[in-house]
């Protein structure tokens, strides 16, 4: 079983191996891509710093593309463990792969950190040779937006729609909870299949049943299509608010252009939270790659810190060497504060800071909490016809 | 009942554009018999080539179109004649690895644009990508209703050539019977090739007036790919007004499906009367219009 | 008579021992994990091969009962908390009995039609699994904890249900029923007129083709340890890519969608770890090739085995006649 | 009770009536002819009695049971053969296992099977073509064939859809008396030709139809001389 | 006209034709006899194109058109109506014949040649909007005639053009045959209704076992003994 990898590991001769597994082919090739460009990024920037080499070791990655399948995501975790005797796995963009690898990295005894897969229950099994630190549980996407509307918008009633993916569908089902908790009526509560061309009857719909507050969970494209497509229907709730995911995204902008104005959506990060590094790391990979990165590069760009970090406290660089480190980190990334702790029924699980971000003349400003907003939330939104 | 109506008008409009994509493919499958599970992504490719003239040289997408068309015409010519066409040749047990050899072009096809263009999402935005009118309460899309007229304009254009013109008749003939259609002195092989430049051209058209509306990246094909199956067989195979009459009765059915049972389930109420059509109405609506 | 039996007896023997040896002889996991994915692959491609390759009823929607023999065992946990591993034994009867209605409707259809019916049912199969949330988590999944930590009993378990499946298809198109399956794909009114009743045959060959399938979508959920709807039931990854291992290996011969599955699963894996983002347009190409160059397959090609249980017949006639 | 009864039997393709009240009977041993211009509807009448389109109206009996509306393979099973004027030859099969298709029908053993097979061909003398692909078979070769495969199933009755046509004089004579062996085991035929020298040769009785509605019926000598089937079938020269 | 020189032809393995040489004189009607199996259909598949022969060569108006694409065939003025009459099923009645005409020459007379071939054979007339592929078997085996006749050939070869037809019809399209020819239209005919092509043909191949073994004036060869025994049965 699991032996076999951990002596390899031992009396690997002067490099530490790490795996990591993102979609680099397939439906999610996109966001994968982005984030091995920001690991490499991050990499080069620790071995300008000399942090790649520990104890005359240095540390290697391995790239596996999971071709956004997960059969494929299994058959490269076992590969970098088995073939490569890998003593680290990361990686995980879908929570579906993460799942996967998140399994084969238990039952193998490998610590696998994840960067993206957002799953609520991928931490809650009680795994202790997964870890997840900058990525949040699907359900704790909204604290922050919670905040906001217990101190300040006070919705009576709320419509939801949502992908019926995983993380939409989880997602969906905190935001459900959380509102039937403040007995806030839900009078309108869909979900749809990603990559329709019209949501018009869906959001004719909705529109009919007059909600104050939208909450929506999409990616990217199929955002700029609903708010474009509510603009053409002149469906006017006083907020919308996306739930991560695509209403933050660049490319959300630049589709939907002035129709994503006073569009509002929690978040993980933006390039303008307060975290030291997060602007810098914007520019430069903007600078790099000729395009603008969201959270998920972010993600992975602060998972290579915490590697090189973890690392260069284990004691020795076996799977329970570093699974030790881990379980230890107390550090700084652009992602604000990782510690691995058990909470909630999690495991391993860093507490996420979350904000509550406003489209503002072309701007992502963070809105909420106040001690890190950049702008003022502008509520209620102005009429379509108004702007 | 202004809730009805508009889904009526986003069905009837949605189903346009759903004609468009279907158009080449009831040419290609329709008539010629060949189940090309590539035709979403020769629509891919057509919105790239659109997308490219675009940001490149400011090329508004429905001029873009006219760069689009004849290079897909170009690509679809030669799928046809070094690949396709070399499987008419041999003899094989099903006749089913022709439909394969498309999932292969398709694979070609997407992952080139992934490597050109990486899996980025891309879009136009134009001026009137977003413009409406109202009636009374109801909103209609422009765009969406000019991609209509074109598509009503396109499917005719396409009848009328395969009832019409010898070269159209020459097209159906080498799909029913390529042997025979040589004693006429067609060139079979030419035909085909042609054929199919045809039917990918017209499905960069779909693609290129679809790109305003929508957005891009290399793996949009499959969508595309299921939609012009159903049209073509609610059409019935080989009726070329059929793109239009499958195109909408697809879109109405999933615009009702989205208001009164689930956005989820849109789709399955589209299968669901395609499944019904397969099974009550073996030619399509083409048996409403021949008796 | 003693004699031929004993021949026959000794090719399968050689490969039993073989096979059982193998995990001991390749003893790094990953290599294990590609032949188990092998055997996965080869199971399902012999599953469709029945009623594709020899009765000639070319199913777009197999994901279906491979999804549904997965969810079998998946829900078994899921909501009872019973081992999923009475998947093994649920997944297939499931399948089956869907198969039923299935069949019912869609083979009133032929060619492409039926096809394209699968195809859509396939899809329907998607969607529900994926918008049922209180019977399926939805696209959330179902994720378990593998039961064994080592590779060999799963090794031997896949192996199993390969051998199984290649058991009943072989026993199925050696008697009637081949004869019966091969005339209704060349010719359904003539099998018709001969008295064959189409439509039961046809059912007699996707029952068992839904059974392994289910079977082997069971042991696919114990194995991989996750599903969900949009994997499990795929169009593109499952319903397409096994009549592609089919036609890589050889329509209608007994090992060609084995073989097809060794090279699908070898090619792909080293595509994949070697080709980088290119991997997948490597395969698209190699797809192209196969189909171009070896339309029947590679064991169609060779024409040595070509259709098996043909070719024996014409010996067996030979010494008989003469 | 008669053999093969039919009642007034009607079959519309849409706007046309391509059988219009046609009823006659067979009796047992008997070989009765069909004749009728192109496209008077004899080949649907074939395809009525056997099951491949349904009535639009009317009954068929055989032996005594009615078996309109039966599905074609329990047709065949009751034991009514035929073959297809377009022949239909189970191209990726060989000759012998197109047969052998036919010989399952009374048996699940293979070696049963194959020597029933073997038989039939011996019988139509095809035996010399048995193990080539039935699509490499000329088209004489696919009637024999087509015949044999219909022998295979055991028929009582046998459906004839111009089995001789394309065949030589020399080669017509061989097919007529491979239709009078199998008249002489036993098996009722009905037979669908439009070589005279077979047709009038053979029939016991002759059934005339014209546009789906039968005009005579009679011995071959009367309906040859049946004034109207001279017009619109046999021509003047037949006179 | 057309001559066909030591032309040998194989399926895979399989020689069908062995040094077959004959030739047609403008304006004759020569009938290409011979038992099942005999290679007639070989013959004029390899004149129109479709297939190669090995060896041996074939000229049409003094041009060699052994290699040339079928399609071309066509061009020249060699019309062909294929055995199994090989029409398109799912076009109309109509729409066959005007595939027929589809080379400039032919096109420009689409028009008076529909005519004709309708009053030749009035029920397509009457069947004109009716898709092929539901005609019965001797009406499809007019409009495949008909379909051969739109092409104005100078060369028309028949296959068997009587096969499955009624004797009323078998007669009438002997005489339209006949008529073709008059018209000077040349014509290669083969079929199996040996009487009856022996007596209207000029001359007369008999084609055994992929040899030409006989030929001569046709009412010559009626009175052969050989062809007496062989094939009338006589
Ligand atoms: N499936 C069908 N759909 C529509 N019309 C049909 C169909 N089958 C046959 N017909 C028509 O029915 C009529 C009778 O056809 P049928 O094939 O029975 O003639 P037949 O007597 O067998 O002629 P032949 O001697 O030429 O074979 C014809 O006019 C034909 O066009
Ligand atoms: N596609 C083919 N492949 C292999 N052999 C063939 C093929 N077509 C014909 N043959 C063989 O070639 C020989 C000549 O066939 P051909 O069809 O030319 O004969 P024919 O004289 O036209 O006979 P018929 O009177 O039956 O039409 C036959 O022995 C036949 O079996
Ligand atoms: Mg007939
Ligand atoms: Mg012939």
């Amino acid at each position: 079983g699991c032996g076999g990898g951990t002596q390899q590991g031992q009396e690997a001769q002067d490099v530490i191996k790490i795996g990591v597994i993102l979609p680099l082919t397939g439906t999610e090739a996109m966001f994968g891509t982005m984030e091995k460009n920001s690991m490499e990024m991050a990499y080069e920037e620790l071995k300008a710093a000399g942090k790649t080499t520990i104890n005359g070791k240095e540390i290697k990655l391995i790239f596996e593309d999971d071709q956004s399948r997960q059969d494929a995501a299994k058959a490269a975790a076992e590969k970098l463990i088995n073939q490569d005797k890998v003593v680290m796995l990361s990686g995980g963009y879908s929570s579906a792969n993460t799942n996967v690898i998140a399994g084969t990295a238990q039952s193998k005894g490998i610590p696998f950190l994840i960067v993206t897969g957002s799953a609520d229950k991928i931490t809650k099994q009680g795994w202790q040779w997964v870890f997840r630190g900058a990525a949040a549980p699907s359900s704790k996407y909204t604290s922050a937006l919670w905040d906001l509307f217990d101190k300040q918008i006070k919705p009576r009633n709320v419509a939801i729609i949502y992908e019926n993916t995983d993380f939409g569908t989880s997602s969906a089902e905190a935001f459900r909870n959380d509102c039937k908790a403040r007995g806030i009526k839900i009078v309108f509560d869909q979900s749809y299949e990603k990559g329709a061309i019209d949501f018009k009857p869906m959001l004719a719909n909705m529109k009919k049943a007059n909600p104050d507050v939208v909450f929506a969970v999409s990616y990217v494209m199929d955002a700029s299509l609903i708010v474009k497509q509510m603009r053409e229907l002149d469906f006017n709730p006083r907020l919308f608010v996306g739930g991560a995911a695509g209403y933050t995204m660049p490319e959300f902008l630049e589709n939907a252009g002035s129709a994503a104005e006073y569009i509002a959506s929690t978040t993980l990060w933006v390039p303008s939270v307060t975290w030291k590094g997060a602007s810098d790391y914007f520019n430069k990979y903007k600078e790099k790659y000729g395009k603008e990165p969201d959270y998920h590069g972010a993600q992975a760009y602060a998972t290579m810190y915490i590697i090189a970090d973890a690392l260069a406290r284990a004691k020795d660089f076996t799977p329970a060497g570093i699974q030790k480190a881990l379980k230890e980190t107390d550090m700084m990334t652009i992602m604000g504060p990782i510690k691995f702790e058990d909470w909630e029924g999690y495991t391993n699980q860093d507490r996420p800071t979350t904000y509550v971000v406003q489209w503002q003349k072309g701007k992502l400003e963070v809105v909420w909490p106040e001690e890190a907003a950049s702008g003022k939330l502008v509520f209620p939104v102005p009429k379509w016809n108004e702007r | 009942m202004s809730l009805f109506l508009q889904t009526i008008i986003c069905g009837i409009l949605l189903g346009a554009m759903y004609a468009l994509i279907a158009i080449g493919m009831t040419l290609i499958m329709g008539v010629m018999k060949i189940i090309n599970l590539a035709h979403g992504a020769l629509v891919m490719v057509g919105m790239y080539i659109t997308y490219f003239c675009f940001k490149e040289w400011g090329i508004d997408p429905y001029l873009g179109m006219f760069i689009s068309m004849p290079a897909l015409f170009l690509i679809g010519c030669l799928i046809q004649k070094y690949l396709i066409n070399r499987l008419v040749e041999v003899d094989s047990i099903l006749p089913e690895n022709q439909v394969l050899l498309t999932v292969g072009i398709m694979l070609v096809l997407t992952e080139t644009m992934r490597l050109i263009f990486k899996s980025d999402y891309r879009s136009v935005v134009t001026s009137y990508s977003t413009k409406t009118f109202f009636l009374g309460d109801i909103s209609i899309s422009i765009p969406m209703t000019f991609g209509f007229l074109i598509a009503m304009i396109l499917t005719w254009l396409l009848h009328l050539f395969l009832t019409r013109t010898d070269l159209g008749r020459s097209i159906r003939a080498t799909a029913q019977d390529r042997d025979a259609a040589i004693y006429m002195g067609v060139n079979a092989s030419r035909i085909t090739v042609i054929t199919f430049g045809i039917g990918s051209a017209l499905a960069a058209a779909g693609g290129s007036l679809l790109l305003p509306l929508f957005y891009l990246w290399p793996d949009i094909g499959h969508l595309f790919t299921a939609k012009a199956f159903i049209i073509t067989i609610l059409g019935g195979m080989g009726s070329t007004m059929g793109a239009i009459l499958g195109g909408l009765t697809l879109g109405i059915a999933e615009s009702l499906g989205a208001t009164y049972i689930s956005m989820g389930y849109k789709d399955v109420v589209g299968l669901i009367i395609f499944l019904l059509v397969l099974l009550f109405l073996p030619g399509g609506f083409r048996s409403f219009t021949r008796r | 008579m003693i004699s031929t039996g004993y021949k026959k007896l000794v090719v399968p023997t050689i490969v039993i021992i073989m096979a059982i040896a193998l995990p001991f002889v390749i003893k790094a996991p990953y290599f294990q994990h590609i032949i188990i994915m092998i055997f996965i692959w080869a199971t399902l491609g012999t599953a469709w091969n029945l009623l594709g390759g020899y009765a000639g009823q070319v199913s777009f929607g197999h994901a279906a009962f491979f999804g549904l023999g997965a969810y079998s065992a998946g829900l078994l946990i899921f909501h009872l908390n019973v081992s999923p591993w009475w998947g093994l034994a649920l997944g297939p009867v499931i399948s089956m009995v869907v198969a039923i209605p299935i069949g019912l409707v869609c083979f009133r259809l032929r060619g492409p039609y039926f096809a394209l019916a699968t195809l859509a049912l396939g899809e329907i199969f998607r969607l529900v699994f994926t918008n049922w949330v209180s019977l399926t988590n939805g696209a959330q999944g179902i994720l378990i904890l593998n039961t064994f930590s080592t590779k060999i009993p799963y090794y031997f378990i896949a192996f199993l249900i390969w051998g199984i499946s290649l058991i009943i298809v072989d026993r199925m198109i050696k008697s009637k029923l081949g004869y019966y399956f091969v005339s209704i794909r060349e010719d359904q009114d003539a099998a018709e007129s001969l008295g064959i009743p189409t439509t039961r045959y046809k059912m007699f060959a996707l029952l068992p083709s839904a059974f392994i399938a289910g079977l082997v979508g069971a042991f696919y959920m114990n194995y991989i340890a996750f599903i969900d709807p949009h994997v499990v039931f795929s169009l593109s990854d499952i319903s397409v890519m096994v009549i592609l291992v089919v036609m890589m290996g050889g329509v209608a011969t007994l090992l060609g969608p084995s073989i097809g599955a060794a090279i699908y699963i070898a090619l792909s894996e080293l595509f994949r770890a070697w080709l980088g983002s290119a991997n997948v347009l490597a395969f698209g190409i190699i797809v192209c090739l196969v189909i171009l160059f070896m339309p029947n397959g590679i064991i169609g090609e060779l024409g040595t085995l070509k259709r098996l249980f043909i070719r024996q017949d014409k010996k067996a006639m030979v010494a008989g006649g003469n | 009770m008669s053999f093969l009864e039919v009642k007034n039997i009607v079959k519309n393709f849409g706007g046309l009536r391509a059988v219009n009240d046609i009823s006659f009977t067979v009796k047992q041993g008997e070989i009765l002819g069909l004749i009728g211009p192109n496209g008077s509807g004899k080949t649907t009448i074939f395809n009525l009695i056997n099951g491949f389109y349904p009535l639009t109206s009317g009954e068929i009996y055989f032996q005594g049971r009615r078996i309109d509306g039966l599905p074609p393979h329990k047709i065949c099973a009751l034991g009514i053969g035929r073959t297809f004027q377009v022949v239909k030859p189970l191209k990726r099969m060989t000759v012998l296992e197109n047969v052998m298709a036919g010989a399952f029908l009374h048996t699940t053993s293979i070696s049963k099977a194959r020597s029933k097979a073997l038989e039939v061909l011996e019988f139509c003398g095809l035996y010399h073509r048995k193990d080539m692909d039935a699509k490499n078979l000329t088209i004489a070769d696919r009637k024999r064939l087509e015949i044999a495969r219909a022998l295979a199933t055991e028929p009582k009755l046998l459906l004839l859809d111009e089995t001789a046509a394309g065949l030589n004089p020399k080669e017509t004579e061989e097919a007529i008396n491979i239709i009078l062996k199998i008249r002489e085991i036993g098996i009722t035929i009905i037979i669908v030709e439009h070589i005279m020298k077979v047709i009038m040769g053979i029939s016991d009785r002759i059934l005339a139809i014209s546009f789906g509605r039968e005009i005579a019926l009679g011995t071959p000598r009367e309906v040859a001389n049946h004034p109207e089937v001279i017009k619109a079938y046999l021509g003047e020269a037949y006179a | 006209m057309l001559k066909v020189d030591n032309v040998s032809v194989s399926y895979g393995d399989m020689q069908v034709l062995w040094d077959v040489t004959f030739e047609v004189m403008e304006g004759e009607l020569v009938a290409l006899l011979g038992a099942n199996g005999a290679g007639k259909t070989t013959i004029l598949n390899t004149i129109s194109g479709l297939l190669r022969p090995h060896s041996g060569n074939i000229y049409f108006l003094g041009k060699e058109i052994t290699r040339i694409p079928a399609h071309r065939v066509a061009e020249l003025g060699i019309a062909h109506v294929p055995e199994g009459r090989r029409l398109f099923p799912e076009m109309s009645v109509k729409e066959n014949l005007e595939m027929g005409s589809l080379l400039p020459e032919a096109k420009k007379k689409r028009k008076e040649t529909m005519e004709w071939v309708f009053s030749l054979f009035p029920i397509l007339k009457e069947k004109q909007n009716q898709e092929a592929g539901t005609l019965s078997g001797g009406q499809q085996q007019m409009l495949a005639i008909g379909r051969g006749l739109m092409a104005l050939p100078k060369l028309l070869m028949l296959d068997e053009p009587s096969l499955g037809l009624a004797p009323v019809l078998v007669n009438q399209v002997f005489e339209i045959v006949k008529e073709i020819n008059r018209r000077g239209i040349t014509v290669l005919l083969v079929e199996q209704n040996i009487m009856h092509a022996l007596k209207m043909c000029t001359r007369a191949y008999v084609l055994e076992n992929g040899r030409v073994t006989l030929h001569g004036i046709g009412t010559e060869l009626l009175n052969n003994q050989h062809v007496k025994e062989a094939y009338l049965g006589i």
